[in-house]
């Protein structure tokens, strides 16, 4: 027993942070909006490169051969720098399920970073991230997934510009992934958003420290109010609790042969239900605790905003996934 | 103790009812935060002010029907049931009309509120600014005395309708040696001065919700004072009173929202879509503060009617609407799962997307006219009487 | 349209608070406890003498012929007092549904305060208030009501030893109360409740108020502290709001000709959803602003948190009032 | 990362589990705050310390068996699953123990961990005054010196285990007229020293859960002060670390507590009573919480193991168990419905009122050992850097 990440992991966190803190920049989320595709430029292939794509490939794939221990925190890293990229979709859902089902060509052109994957998955809703612009989507259906390449989509507007979602009107054309888990899928998707949440959560706490820190009225700091402090040492409780079933269930994913079905599914529900509730926290206190700025379009706190209120209910909301519990727990 | 409408009241429900029926817009206008919607509005403002219904409760002589509060109250309610559009109106009618009648000369009485009932005026507050917050006797903008005119110089924010009113009041600092609350002054000031520039600034889902407003040595008669020079604090504070409480947010749009919030329910169910017992609790939740909102609103009217002010109370209902409104909004959304997060364009949104934008409306209710934070603190000196320091 | 009360309800209103905190002080619900029957000596007897305990018996039967709008707020000084003796149930249920009923000599010895009257109502769980104690039960079954007067009573301690409850094991003679509505006495208890529920909060409020304006730490009172004055805020807030819809639901139930069935349980339901979390909120904030005095046996203010905490939960709690009004509302 | 606990562990397990099985008293025990409940929990510290139990992170010369926090967490969760009784010891054990390893000297060490380990010596603490609650600082009790002993003249209150207990450890004022921090010292005191007397003062379901401690003139022996005299307040704060940390509230009470919050769930189902979806979706809540708990300890302790010392980071625990101890006990009540207000003795209470009984218990948490207010104080300003002032 020993809960805590290795050197390894903490290096490949910071490089991973490093990156994104210099390539995504809010700028260059901000350009996406008015861009083609949403996405920022040059970040697909450099994550390429360093590997994170291909975490979760097998390394006779030519992948790393990692788990999503190793890949948990870098999703925290893609919430915190708000990157529009479907990053989680690609790397934590559609990539090992490309792997389990054998399809190496599919696999190779993702992990390369020469296509971008994007998942439709029963657990998702009806709106797909990134759907027009992306090479290949991982679709449930029927009981199974399938990699469809060709498909008509009907654009959906997010309040966040940066989540370019899109309704599957037509799939012409398929290639079945058997040997690749539905419900695994909505497992690593669903953790995959906690794993978000908690990075979007921890952006909107240090940026309204920033801010409350410095933003004085009444001749003092806003941050040496006590209804501020208590605000945000609630935002602060709601992570510290929260990100250690992120981690926990990430452990739980990666060893299926210690954690049957409902076990995962327990620990998982658990993971995106705690971290659904801090980032709508967050979302709440960050929100009022700078005011009237806060609420602004030029301001980058809305970037975190947006994202949160949509992670918060993507694939299954706090009290969806609190019904998995339940059921787990036989209650 | 009487709930009963009285004979006088059915009547003027039903005239008021009626009339809305046959005269709101067919469609919903565009957003008042665009220049072609502002001018929807505005045109609607004429509408209403041509049936006599823009400004009832005031003085039939400035274009009201000198409703009582009851009448008030029984036409909000009515008005937001219509579905009748937002007020373009609402910053002058509610916040500055109280202080023309209180401190306005006649001669800026017969000029401004005609034009505001009317809608040839529509006003924005200039009161914030960027080191003046919540904190407003930390106000900069300087207007220096020079003859018969001011000379402003500074900038405000968060102006709502600033990016096209046609007027503005402003607190602005006369008397630059004076500290904190002493030597600010209530001042007009017309949107074509010279030497103001305005910048429309986008709410978080980019429509030009505010603007800010940059004074170089601009020019504004000294006949637009409210009020007298140095006095501004106060008039101002009879204002924020009439913003915090009854005038602005009367029962009748949450009454709206929350009835528009159990339809969307029988919706949802008529779409065969199962309703979680705990967002019906949510729903049922909202609808009974909405209800406990008005009955606080009607006993508060009945006080106030047998010559009562009112005071600190005010913050009482301001922290209350507002959460009660981020909440409606925030259970429609939830309700509405993966389509709670559509924009108005998107193809499934629901209602045109009505539901988010009311929340991003609503999620500035917390912040503005004093937030929540200090709303409580009042409740607690003021009301509670707790110790201040 | 007139939403206040008239100076005769002002007045009536002061005097009952007046007698109350002359005759029913702490001490003197204290002094209960270990008596034999758990009230307050004298209350009884002053109650019906300045006509409390007849508030809603007609005239022509010796009452005052008031309705409930007179009584609602008495039964809200009752919690401010916090009043041992069954007097919600006895005049705000009993005594209605015995004259409702043409019990003539029940009636009689009911408002003259020689008996009192308890009740057994299906809204109000297995355990009754005072049943050792009281002379008669209003109890309901078949869909009616009966008035028992030889019953037998298994004692059950609640934490608050003001409460006497007892669960009516056998029934050995009744009188069927014909005419008189058990739904009617249902809404009147959860009414009453209600209004005795904003009482206990106030209570609670006061007292709070106090102490922290006095009790000092780290230099100053408690009571200067942002985090204190915002628990105190939201007291104050629930109460605010809760108590003009149980004025409501009083006229509500005092105006039949204009308020069916379906309405007037919306109404008794949204006030007592209401005032059990105003009740509620007021205990926690209470406690936790007091500090450890409030946690003691000693010191009042257990008083009314046990009271609040029963009267909560007591003729229906909040979740469920709400689900009457979700039926109310068809959704 | 290994979240599998190793064959060692494993082993650690299965024999404190069993030995829990063959040992723990067959009947509750009565409330360790009555004289004779007292000595029963005595009693069942000096089984526990026969086999080894008592201490298991103690070092063996003391009683204890080394336990690494591993363990220590392993057997935490093992005891209360069991469903042994509470312990008498815990503030002795949990917050004057690890000042003596720390502060002690030899022969203090040699002296009192034995007899705590043992059952022998049971402790109360002694901070709290009327004057000073959350505030230590303004500790007024005075403590003398008189030749090789101390006289002290004061009042300690909220003892908890104070009527019964033979010792207590207290911090008093040696040095009268410096001011706050300066000029404590921490003495350790025993129960019958001549010139203190005990007052036990009831929790509010009258159960004798404190005492109130009056010292008049009352002597104490000079070389029972631990550390250094004047420096009672740093050596306070390092068990004040503790007692807000991991020490006193290991997951394993909270995690026993949910169980059998789910077991009520099932038991009331198999009564043929309906779970409301929303009590059940409070219960889930409340469980998922005592993971959360859980592995923020987990991984608390790697860090621990690691050299990390816990600082300010331990009123996030605090803040976090005691809000989550109310509202497990809060839960249950609300599932019990009107069964919820049962006291002990009733007939119908459901496992012998245990639910109420802890959540009066739970109600004391976000109170005691600095209110969550002051913790979440030195959250923002510790753990986030707010500014203070």
């Amino acid at each position: 027993m020993r809960f805590s990440f290795t050197e390894e992991q903490d290096m490949f966190r910071d490089t991973v942070r490093d990156l994104l803190a210099d390539v995504c920049p809010p700028d260059a989320v901000r350009a996406g909006w008015d861009n083609d595709d949403g996405r920022v430029p040059g970040l697909w292939p450099a994550l390429a490169e360093m590997g994170m794509l291909s975490i979760l490939a097998p390394e006779e794939d030519g992948g790393l051969g990692m788990d999503e221990v190793d890949l948990v925190r870098l999703l925290e890293e893609t919430g915190y720098a708000g990157v529009p990229d479907p990053i989680m979709e690609h790397v934590a859902v559609a990539v090992p399920a490309l792997a389990e089902a054998g399809a190496s060509g599919h696999l190779a052109a993702a992990i390369a970073g020469e296509t971008t994957c994007t998942i439709a998955l029963t657990g998702g809703g009806d709106y797909v991230v990134d759907a027009e612009g992306a090479d290949l989507v991982v679709v449930e259906r029927d009981g199974g997934l399938v990699a469809a390449t060709e498909y008509r989509v009907e654009p959906q507007a997010s309040i966040d510009r940066s989540r370019r979602l899109g309704k599957l009107v037509a799939v012409d054309s398929v290639d079945p992934l058997s040997g690749a888990d539905p419900i695994l899928a909505n497992d690593r998707a669903a953790l995959g958003t906690a794993a978000q949440c908690i990075g979007v959560a921890r952006r909107l706490l240090d940026s309204t420290v920033d801010y409350v820190s410095e933003r004085r009225q009444f001749g003092k700091p806003v941050g040496t109010y006590q209804a501020v402090k208590h605000h945000l040492a609630d935002v602060r409780l709601g992570i510290e609790f929260a990100a250690p079933l992120v981690h926990r269930a990430a452990w739980s994913v990666a060893h299926p042969e210690s954690h049957d079905v409902t076990t995962r599914a327990r620990d998982v529900s658990m993971a995106k239900a705690m971290a659904a509730d801090a980032v709508d926290r967050a979302c709440r206190a960050g929100l009022q605790c700078h005011g009237a700025i806060g609420y602004t379009d030029e301001y980058d706190l809305q970037l975190w905003l947006k994202r949160g209120w949509a992670l918060a209910a993507a694939h299954g909301d706090a009290p969806s996934h609190r019904d998995r519990v339940a059921d787990a727990l036989g209650i | 103790m009487d709930l009963e409408l009285s004979p006088r009241h059915l009547e003027f429900r039903d005239e008021c009812r009626s009339w809305l029926a046959a005269n709101k817009p067919a469609r919903p206008l565009r957003s008042m935060d665009t220049a072609a919607g502002f001018e929807e509005h505005r045109e609607w403002e004429r509408v209403l002010f041509d049936g006599g219904w823009s400004v009832p409760g005031w003085p039939a002589s400035y274009g009201g029907r000198d409703c009582d509060l009851i009448e008030w109250l029984i036409y909000e309610e009515e008005y937001w049931l219509s579905g009748a559009p937002g007020r373009v109106s609402a910053n002058g009618v509610s916040l500055l009309a109280p202080t023309i009648f209180n401190f306005g000369t006649q001669a800026q009485q017969d000029h401004f509120l005609p034009k505001m009932a009317s809608g040839e005026h529509i006003w924005a507050q200039g009161w914030s600014e960027p080191g003046a917050g919540s904190d407003l006797a930390a106000i900069a903008t300087r207007a220096i005395r020079d003859g018969d005119h001011y000379v402003l110089n500074g900038q405000k924010t968060w102006c709502s309708r600033g990016a096209f009113a046609d007027w503005i009041f402003c607190i602005v600092r006369t008397d630059p040696e004076a500290e904190r609350h002493a030597g600010l002054t209530y001042l007009l000031v017309p949107a074509d001065a010279p030497g103001l520039e305005r910048r429309p600034i986008g709410r978080l889902d980019g429509e030009p919700g505010f603007a800010e407003l940059f004074f170089d040595d601009c020019r504004v008669r000294v006949d637009n004072v409210l009020g007298e020079e140095g006095q501004g604090w106060a008039v101002a504070m009879a204002a924020a009173g009439s913003e915090r409480g009854l005038n602005l947010r009367s029962p009748g749009r949450f009454m709206a929202a929350a009835e528009r919030l159990t339809e969307l329910v029988r919706t949802l169910r008529a779409e065969q879509r199962e309703i979680d017992p705990r967002r019906r609790d949510e729903v049922t939740d909202a609808w009974i503060r909405a209800q406990a909102y008005r009955w606080q609103t009607y006993a508060t009217a009945a006080r106030l009617m047998d010559g009562a002010e009112l005071g600190s109370e005010a913050s009482l209902m301001k922290v209350f609407w507002s959460e009660l409104d981020l909440e409606l909004h925030a259970t429609a959304l939830r309700l509405l799962g993966d389509r709670g997060e559509l924009a108005a364009g998107a193809p499934d949104a629901v209602d045109g997307g009505r539901w988010l934008d009311g929340y991003v409306f609503a999620l500035s209710g917390p912040i503005y006219a004093g937030t929540n934070e200090i709303q409580r603190n009042i409740i607690a000196e003021r009301v509670l009487g707790l110790p201040r320091r």
